[in-house]
């Protein structure tokens, strides 16, 4: 019998005290972010793994990125019997969203760093063929475009950390 | 559905409505009263979604962030993770789906009723993403499966992403699965922010 | 790393399959077939037929306790037409000795047993009822590599359906086309 | 169905009847029907898409099968069909909430297998973050395991921590939840002075929350019970099968790899192993001490990631990866501690290829799970639930 007290008694006190620490975060600030409309929440990384950003006028196709990738998503093409001067002329730029990893490691073999991860995340399509492969060579390209129901300056990445400040690692 | 003109019903079909909805003559279906039926219908379906607790891999754990704390996806009125599928209109396939789970997700799906919305999380679920190349279990793609209504890429895609997904499927609930994302996008510039 | 060799022509060799090596050669004499005492995965081939024994030995001897089957792996090797299984054993109740250091080229207590089977013929005696964690090990091991596993209750595939065509992990599998109308690799343009 | 047949091989057949012994004792003459039903593979306290065939006689558990495989991704084919830097993104990917201590290990192996040497402030950094990573892996273990047993809170109060350490791995690697940031020869990029303090305000906070977590789950009556004397793994059964990390310490080994067996450069570091004793409550190898541990393993991390940050090094971070990396011939083996046990990497290279011959991993997660055949027997089905919570299984390592 005394036991049975005795636990009623525990269970009692120790979920008040539980219900005490729920009913303290009435008076605390809301964590969650209001994902649209972000406001002044900064917490994006400077070195987000988004969609690509390529500059086509940059590239030498050294198909170099293309060989890194894990899953072949890269589609690169140069113009058969043309040049630019001593240059190979790129028609075809094609990355399959399909199938990438977002793993980054096409971006570390450019030698003109012509290629880099953008910030751009929402890409989200209602046909997969139309959206998620994306033609880099196609005039400005969506990936230039805001292709986002979000918020216009949901896009504005105000870091945290100031890109300059942290050094790349010498890979 | 090529056959119907535009009155809208294709709109309605494409947002899973089942044939027995377009008993009506189509001129009857835009007359003022039934119109504002369906809109209140689409109405209550886009903003209630109770999507399927269905987390397959990474992808399950970023659906829970958005679940959780921080992203809160009750705000949009889909935050209510049901465990089974009788109860729930929505599924988020979210990570990677195997030839071995295929049957069970196909089965998951017939099990769900109408209407019925799925939205492909990831890149596996879109194309095989990482698993595309040597995979040899992985379904290259959950679209063979069962229809997609919104493929969302990305490895994994971060909560916004995901969050941004169920806007537009919500948008495409509203009678608009017949237009281009471009255009539902343009015309949803001031709608969409709010 | 580089600095631990210190000649090159004596390099160290690992005290804890060193042990293991005597305890198995004093017992079964025949067992063993082939050894590497030194360098960074040192290890000890046994014979097919000795396999149970040995691994009987090693977690029976009180200076080595051998208590779990850490991980046991194929290995394809089709130019020698043979399978390599390899189990790596290791011990929760022995500490490392404290000679056994940081220095030490492997600091780590784990013993690597070899056995090598012929590649169309892939059967090895069972380890489950030595160490029941074997079990599933086993299974992936059949799966994935074909390794046929004798005198165990039931060797059924663990991670691939039962229907699944061959095992992946040998290098001559091919992808099939499909499994139960589902492509396995799509076509182009889906 | 394909796997209709397995359901559950063996044993006796359908229908019969039992008198349970339990009832017996009561001296009442009730018979409960045997059943055979599926748990999962779509169910919410299975942690992900593992199935189990449950045989149960009334409410109890008589047998038990775990049938996995439904995740199998094929990361071993992919490891010796691609080359070596290729292979770390798939190994974020095994398990997915310790990306980092898996990039980690593999890391190391190749490593050793290509004989590169890791700059000392890389080999800090990574230690960092693998225990930033164990810090927020147990957090989500502990949220989520209050989640199975019918307690939502945690789950999001210990959400709004995680949140914040992933945006901290998110602004060194670009990723939330894979970060591809431990590469071959060292990690991708510097830490920045600013990073840092977020890290020292996130470890402050973590210190301050974790009693928090404790009030509504630790010291929690109705938790105690559900915990207490349920699923026992004890040392014999523990060991016999392979079970590491949290349960094998629970289960009163005092073990832990990291102090033991040290790779990297954790011996350098002073922290303690919490075992499971019988003085905390409960019982020694009960899901309560499983969960005990993961609690203490935050502190100890904590104490960790702070030595590391009193002795971080200036230096390069990235050592001299050969171009075209090729590997001599040869073979390791490393294991390395991760959230849910250890995570040991196999690799045997030819030479002359810059693909491995055999990417083996052995997933912590996979014999972890083995065992509950054995330990859930007797078990009612709601501590199976329990049971399984407590292990904190992770079904992308169990399946690879």
């Amino acid at each position: 019998m005394k036991t049975y007290i005795k636990n009623i008694w525990h269970g009692v006190t120790t979920t008040a005290k539980g219900m005490k620490l729920t009913w303290s975060h009435f008076l605390t600030k809301p964590t969650t972010i209001q994902y649209p409309d972000p406001g002044e929440d900064t917490y994006f990384s400077p070195y987000e793994r988004g969609l690509h950003e390529f500059e086509p006028e940059k590239c030498i196709v050294c198909l170099l990125c293309a060989k890194a990738c894990p899953v072949d998503c890269i589609k690169i093409e140069e113009a058969t019997g043309e040049r630019k001067g001593t240059q190979k002329v790129l028609t075809v730029f094609e990355i399959d969203y399909n199938k990438c990893l977002f793993c980054e490691l096409c971006v570390d073999p450019c030698p003109v760093d012509c290629i880099h991860m953008g910030a751009q995340y929402d890409l989200a399509s209602f046909d997969r063929s139309e959206q998620v492969k994306i033609d880099f060579m196609n005039g400005e390209g969506p990936w230039r475009t805001a292709l986002t129901s979000a918020h216009p300056d949901a896009g504005l990445r105000k870091h945290v950390l100031p890109p300059d400040q942290l050094r790349e690692g010498e890979s | 559905m090529s056959d119907v003109p535009e009155t809208g019903l294709s709109d309605l079909r494409g947002a899973g409505l089942p044939e027995s909805e377009f008993i009506l003559d189509p001129e009857l279906q835009e007359s003022v009263i039934l119109s504002t039926v369906q809109w209140v219908k689409d109405w209550g379906r886009r903003n209630a979604l109770w999507p399927m607790a269905f987390g397959l891999a990474c992808c399950a754990m970023e659906m829970m962030a958005t679940a959780a704390t921080k992203y809160d996806l009750d705000r949009f009125g889909a935050g209510v993770f049901r465990a089974s599928p009788r109860q729930s209109d929505l599924m988020i396939v979210a990570g990677t789906l195997s030839h071995k789970m295929a049957p069970r997700l196909r089965r998951l799906w017939e099990q769900m009723p109408d209407p019925k919305y799925v939205i492909a999380m990831g890149a596996c679920v879109i194309g095989g993403g990482p698993y595309s190349k040597f995979g040899y279990h992985v379904v290259q793609g959950v679209d063979l499966i069962v229809p997609v209504d919104v493929y969302l890429p990305g490895c994994p895609p971060r909560p916004e992403a995901l969050i941004d997904g169920i806007r537009k499927l919500q948008l495409r609930i509203e009678k608009r699965s017949g237009e281009s994302l471009q255009t539902i996008l343009d015309k949803s510039k001031g709608v969409g922010a709010a | 790393m580089a600095e631990t060799v210190d000649t090159p022509d004596t390099p160290p060799s690992d005290p804890q399959t060193e042990r293991a090596l005597e305890v198995v050669r004093s017992a079964l004499p025949e067992a063993v077939v082939a050894s590497e005492l030194s360098g960074r995965h040192p290890w000890i081939q046994v014979r097919v037929e000795d396999l149970r024994a040995a691994c009987r030995l090693l977690r029976d001897e009180p200076t080595l306790q051998m208590d779990c089957c850490h991980l046991i792996s194929g290995v394809d090797w089709p130019e020698a037409a043979e399978i390599e299984v390899v189990y790596h054993l290791c011990s929760y109740s022995l500490k490392p000795p404290a000679a056994y250091g940081r220095r030490a080229e492997k600091n780590d207590p784990w013993i690597a047993l070899k056995v090598r089977v012929p590649r169309d013929q892939a059967e090895v005696p069972t380890v489950m009822d030595i160490w029941t964690g074997a079990d599933w090990h086993e299974r992936e091991t059949w799966d994935l590599v074909g390794v046929r596993f004798t005198g165990r209750r039931e060797l059924r595939r663990v991670l691939l359906p039962d229907d699944w065509p061959g095992h992946p992990l040998r290098k001559d599998w091919e992808f099939p086309a499909s499994y139960h109308g589902v492509p396995i690799i799509p076509p182009e343009g889906l | 169905m394909a796997d209709a047949p397995d359901l559950l091989s063996g044993g006796e057949p359908e229908g019969t009847t039992h008198i349970h012994e339990r009832q017996e004792l009561v001296g009442r003459d009730v018979r409960t029907e045997e059943m055979v039903f599926n748990m999962g593979p779509q169910h919410p306290a299975t942690h992900g898409v593992l199935r189990v065939a449950v045989k149960t006689d009334g409410e109890y558990v008589r047998a038990l099968q775990p049938h996995v495989g439904n995740i199998h991704r094929c990361v071993e084919k992919i490891g010796e069909s691609v080359p070596y830097y290729q292979w770390v993104p798939y190994l974020d990917r095994m398990d997915y909430l310790a990306a980092m201590c898996n990039e980690h290990v593999g890391c190391m192996a190749i490593e050793q297998l290509g004989e590169i040497e890791v700059p000392e402030r890389a080999e800090y950094i990574r230690i960092i973050v693998v225990e930033l990573q164990r810090i927020l892996s147990h957090l989500m273990a502990i949220g989520v395991y209050g989640l199975d047993l019918g307690a939502f809170t945690p789950f999001l109060h210990q959400f709004r921590e995680r949140e914040r350490g992933m945006d901290l791995l998110d602004h060194l690697s670009g990723g939330r939840l894979l970060y591809h940031y431990i590469r071959i020869g060292g990690v991708k990029r510097d830490v920045s002075r600013d990073w840092l303090d977020e890290l020292e305000a996130f470890l402050a906070d973590v210190e301050k929350r974790m009693p928090e977590y404790n009030t509504l789950l630790l010291h929690n009556h109705v938790f105690q019970e559900r915990t207490f004397h349920v699923g026992i793994i004890d040392r014999d059964t523990a060991v016999r099968w392979g079970v590491t990390g949290p349960a094998l310490r629970a289960a009163g080994v005092d073990w832990d790899c990291r102090r033991d067996a040290p790779y990297s450069i954790y011996d350098r570091f002073d922290f303690e192993v919490p075992h499971g004793v019988s003085d905390i409550g409960g019982e020694v190898g009960d899901c309560y001490q499983r969960h005990w541990i993961r609690v203490r393993e935050v502190e100890e991390s904590l104490k960790i990631i702070r030595q590391a940050l009193a002795g971080l090094p200036e230096g390069p971070v990235m050592g001299r990866v050969p171009k075209g990396f090729k590997p001599k011939p040869g073979e390791v083996y490393v294991r390395g501690e991760n959230p849910r046990g250890e995570l040991a990497c196999y690799m045997v290279s030819v030479g002359k290829s810059d693909k491995a011959w055999r990417a083996r991993c052995r997933g912590p997660s996979f014999s972890n799970i083995a065992c509950i055949t054995e330990v859930s027997e007797g078990l009612l089905i709601g501590d199976l639930v329990s049971l399984i919570g407590s292990l904190d299984i992770v079904l992308g390592e169990v399946d690879r």
